[in-house]
């Protein structure tokens, strides 16, 4: 199997969400109010109340053979809106 | 200039408190006001203006001045940040101009409230009608940012907001949802609920001042933040985060004065022209420019024209109109 | 019926802004009231009404009519989840009949809420030892949902919880411990230190409105939520949702015109049969009856009980107790 | 090394803690107000007034020797209340 | 002894409160206020009693009495911490001594709080100058703390805290931060600003028995679960942390007698000595000597000392000083 | 690419973050309000309102050549003040 960790600004999120679910991913877990430092500059939580937000951390797992259609679909979207996306190898416990 | 103003709304709790946020900035200290509580608080504070406009709209109605007003308001809401735009494309690209002009050309519910909390320091009154003109006043920008985006760009045919997306995100974003809503709710209960209305008083008013100090110490907080980026924004930014306040003052004053506002609504008036949208504009900019860098416009709007217009603007305004509007 | 109570009643600010919530979903708007205000809201509510039931109860002493009601009262609560039982059971499988029975058998304290809210502004007085009752009929439901359940299927050997932890999850959850201990703190300060209770009054009072409506606004959301996915849920529980409470409030009154419950006192116990629970019990039936899915009792009690109660049901049990139970 | 990460609702966390500790894990990291997709569907923060809560995430770090007796510990949990479990490889730093 | 005051205290809603926080940890309930609630109350608390605080310095001025009482603050603040760490370090390493010598030798605002709310339930008056010595009192024990590691070890050549980084922590931590600034804003609004004072009033007063009352809801459960660590912690400084808030208490009255304080402010004075700190201090010491156990000296002040000053030892202490202070 | 996972007190956080950044780190992602089981005993959000605060969880994707010197510079922070580290394997999307 495989593990995606994906880490987007929080307006973003809604939108990766329904990428993931048309792209089939099996599940995902939502990590919100994630702070951090990337290309963009530092993230922090002080926009909270504007509705702008900080980063959101969405983890996906699953099977290898899912993840290029999943990459493929979300890859756009970090492009187009920042953010960034790593792949690791994991096991069903 | 009465510069008895200026100190009497510099040593007012809710701009020291302002200014104590700032401070912990430059001291360095670890105050934090964690998130959601600013939340709570800025959600408070539109809940609450927003039904007191509509309590004083339904006691007052509608008559030739509100809709002269909110006209005039519509009218300031496409000049500003058509021709701020024209200024700003001289210095930065398409992008970055039109999300500038958006944020200016909207409005800070914020600054709004502050001159309120400033009008009843001094016992000057207004009208319930100047809520729904902020409220009319923090959308079409939104829409002119992003029309002067698609008008001088090519199509760009990334994943973005199609103007669906866009109108939705402009008129149904949570922060005019719940203003319009409270003012409807506001104007409503009035009516048919007088009871109602006035179980819900203490909430509204009573905690209102101190609601306020509270959510200024944290937007000194994060102003003072902002002002640690001010290096990457340029001279120019700075200039026209400063100057832009004044001059849209001015216009608004000459609007006022033409359309015979009374002081308190031609103080109101010149504080929606004068004051930059951090809250709606840069989260819709953000999702329809993306190609705009978010830190140019939150640190000029809430960075600097932000400050400016709560510890000096308000009452530099108040002491410029009572030169051409006489006290009620 | 009185359709003037029911108009009274949507156009109160809590009721409308549980619209303004149900609506900023139907128009996807972003709007959240962010966690954990909710809960901030939640817990003020049950510390309030717990206080001044408290302090009533104090005062008014415990009477026949006190002892009658409370039992009243949990006799209801063992009634109303075991017909419901056994309706349900004709469409749903064990797990879910029983998990159902269970919300319908408890209470919704937020309804309960509203209709003294509705009371206060009708000026139809009513008494603090409801608030016992409330407490007291938000356990014994989850006691027979799990009863139900060992009763009729083979012994369950998972990881599950034991009756120990069943009952401590009944009676010692966080929103029956908190409406506890505020109803006793309400007694013993009011005997022992009045000029305390007083002193608390700005906090319990005054806020009170206020932070109902704030809440409403976030039930609106949630509610609306809930609505969406009501796909699932198949006609025949939707039925049940909408007309369940009507049967339940109708014997209700029934009991209410036995006892001679005044007009206030009335209307409240009716809500009490009358509404479900969305809180204690389903956290409950998620630990005890994982079998049982979740979206089947929390879309019924909370996506369409809830709001039947909050915008028609209480103006209607109103309109129909002042047909059999004078004014005072 | 290994990493294990499990996620599982709410009010399950304090007995799956437990049960972490009961089997001899070293350590662990709780995420709470954590939000994502899965087999029992969408899981949301709205409910988190009510005591019903949104899920944990919960990341061990053992000894490969250690994983078994904590799998063995912990997949009925998973299997009774539903939530989802993963494993990879790690070296402490 | 009076006991009357005991129980008047004991009664009192936010004592009440108090017990049914740690009554949830023993029922092993899942009540929490959970974060940043807890914050928001904390925050709230300091700046409404710094605004009060610095309100009535305004109006009272500096005079020779304030001038000597601060003194004293100081004195003792510098004192308790020395003595306490001597008897410490007869029973623990340097490290620890220091560490839980600095916690006493500092305060608990919430103490504090506590103690002015049970004066305004006896309607006995104290000064606001007294927020000034709490103020004054919370840094200089997190020095010696440190001082006296230094002294008496090797020289860490970690990557800890230089001492521009300890003064930094010890002055301008959040908590002294929010405190200072509320009190000198209220000093400055109450000497320009009146206006903008009363309309603070309703947030400042009116909300502060409930806040009080809530907040130490949270307090009791924490407390709950760090007595649930005491087996960790040693019969001895069980003993040292029930028995220094007595003497250190008599030395604050002994002091308070020299001064010829009235009782309002004696009580406070006694109370600021007694109370140990389990905010500012135990997240300096954290950073600064990490190598002290923080469950040590958050469980001996958090778990036993603020408990036993709030129910037990603040009526005690007034008992106490009735004998030698007349009522003015 | 590496994964590193580190763990440490709320208040040690922004010296942490700090001496990612003069490691070299290309970026971070930080998770606060973060609790867990140690050395150093159980850690809860109770303390929050303190200062003294809850667990933050880091996390850092670089090259496989910026680990040493990352790892160089965070260990003496984890030694004197506590917390954990832990490292994987990881690949850009
Ligand atoms: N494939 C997945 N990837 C990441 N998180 C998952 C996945 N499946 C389930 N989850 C998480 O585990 C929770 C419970 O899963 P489940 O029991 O399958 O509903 C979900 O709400 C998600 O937060
Ligand atoms: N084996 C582990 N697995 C996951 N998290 C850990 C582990 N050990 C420690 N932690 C986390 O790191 C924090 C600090 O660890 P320590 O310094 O060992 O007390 C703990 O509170 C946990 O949140
Ligand atoms: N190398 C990295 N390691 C961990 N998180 C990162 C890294 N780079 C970026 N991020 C996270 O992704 C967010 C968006 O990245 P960016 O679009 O590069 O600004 C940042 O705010 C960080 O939270
Ligand atoms: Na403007
Ligand atoms: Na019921
Ligand atoms: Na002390």
């Amino acid at each position: 199997m495989k593990r995606l960790d994906l880490i987007v600004a929080e307006p973003e999120l809604e939108r990766l969400c329904g990428t993931l679910r048309q792209a089939g991913a099996p599940g995902y877990t939502v990590m919100r109010h994630v702070t951090g430092l990337g290309h963009g500059g530092t993230v922090s939580e002080g926009m909270d109340f504007s509705g702008f937000g900080a980063n959101a951390h969405v983890v996906v797992f699953c099977e290898a053979a899912q993840l290029e259609a999943i990459a493929t679909a979300v890859r756009p979207l970090l492009n187009h809106f920042g953010g960034v996306g790593f792949v690791a190898d994991a096991e069903p416990l | 200039m009465d510069s008895s103003l200026v100190l009497q709304n510099l040593l007012s709790p809710p701009v020291l408190f302002f200014g104590l946020g700032l401070l912990s900035v430059v001291l360095r200290s670890d105050l934090e006001i964690p998130a959601p509580l600013p939340k709570l608080f800025s959600l408070y504070l539109l809940l609450a203006i927003g039904l007191k406009g509509g309590m004083e709209l339904q006691h007052s109605g509608l008559d030739r001045l509100v809709v002269l007003t909110i006209t005039a308001a519509l009218a300031m809401a496409l000049l500003v940040p058509i021709t701020s735009f024209l200024l700003l494309r001289t210095r930065f690209d398409t992008y970055n101009a039109a999300a500038l002009a958006a944020a200016y050309g909207s409005i800070s519910a914020v600054t709004f409230i502050t001159a309120e909390t400033f009008l009843g320091a001094l016992a000057v009154p207004f009208d319930g009608f100047m809520v729904a003109a902020l409220a009319l006043m923090e959308s079409p920008a939104i829409i002119i940012g992003l029309l002067l985006v698609r008008l001088t760009t090519p199509r760009d045919s990334g994943p973005g907001l199609g103007w669906g997306g866009l109108l939705h995100e402009a008129f149904l974003n949570s922060s005019v949802l719940v203003l319009v809503g409270s003012l409807l709710i506001g104007v409503l209960s009035a009516a048919f609920s007088p009871a109602g209305m006035a179980k819900m008083e203490p909430f509204t008013e009573q905690l209102f001042y101190g609601a306020l100090s509270f959510f200024l110490l944290d937007m000194g907080i994060v102003a003072g933040q902002r002002l640690r980026e001010l290096r990457e924004t340029g001279a120019f930014l700075i200039a026209f985060a400063l100057l832009a306040p004044l001059v849209h003052a001015a216009v608004g004053l000459a609007v006022a004065v033409v359309l015979r506002l009374p002081q308190g609504d031609a103080l109101l008036f010149m504080v929606l022209c004068a004051s930059a949208s951090y809250i709606a504009v840069p989260a819709a900019m953000r999702m329809t420019v993306p190609q705009a860098n978010p830190s140019l416009y939150i640190t000029a709007s809430l960075g600097l024209t932000f400050p400016f217009n709560i510890v000096v603007g308000i009452p530099l305004y108040m002491a410029a109109l009572q030169r051409f509007i006489p006290a009620t």
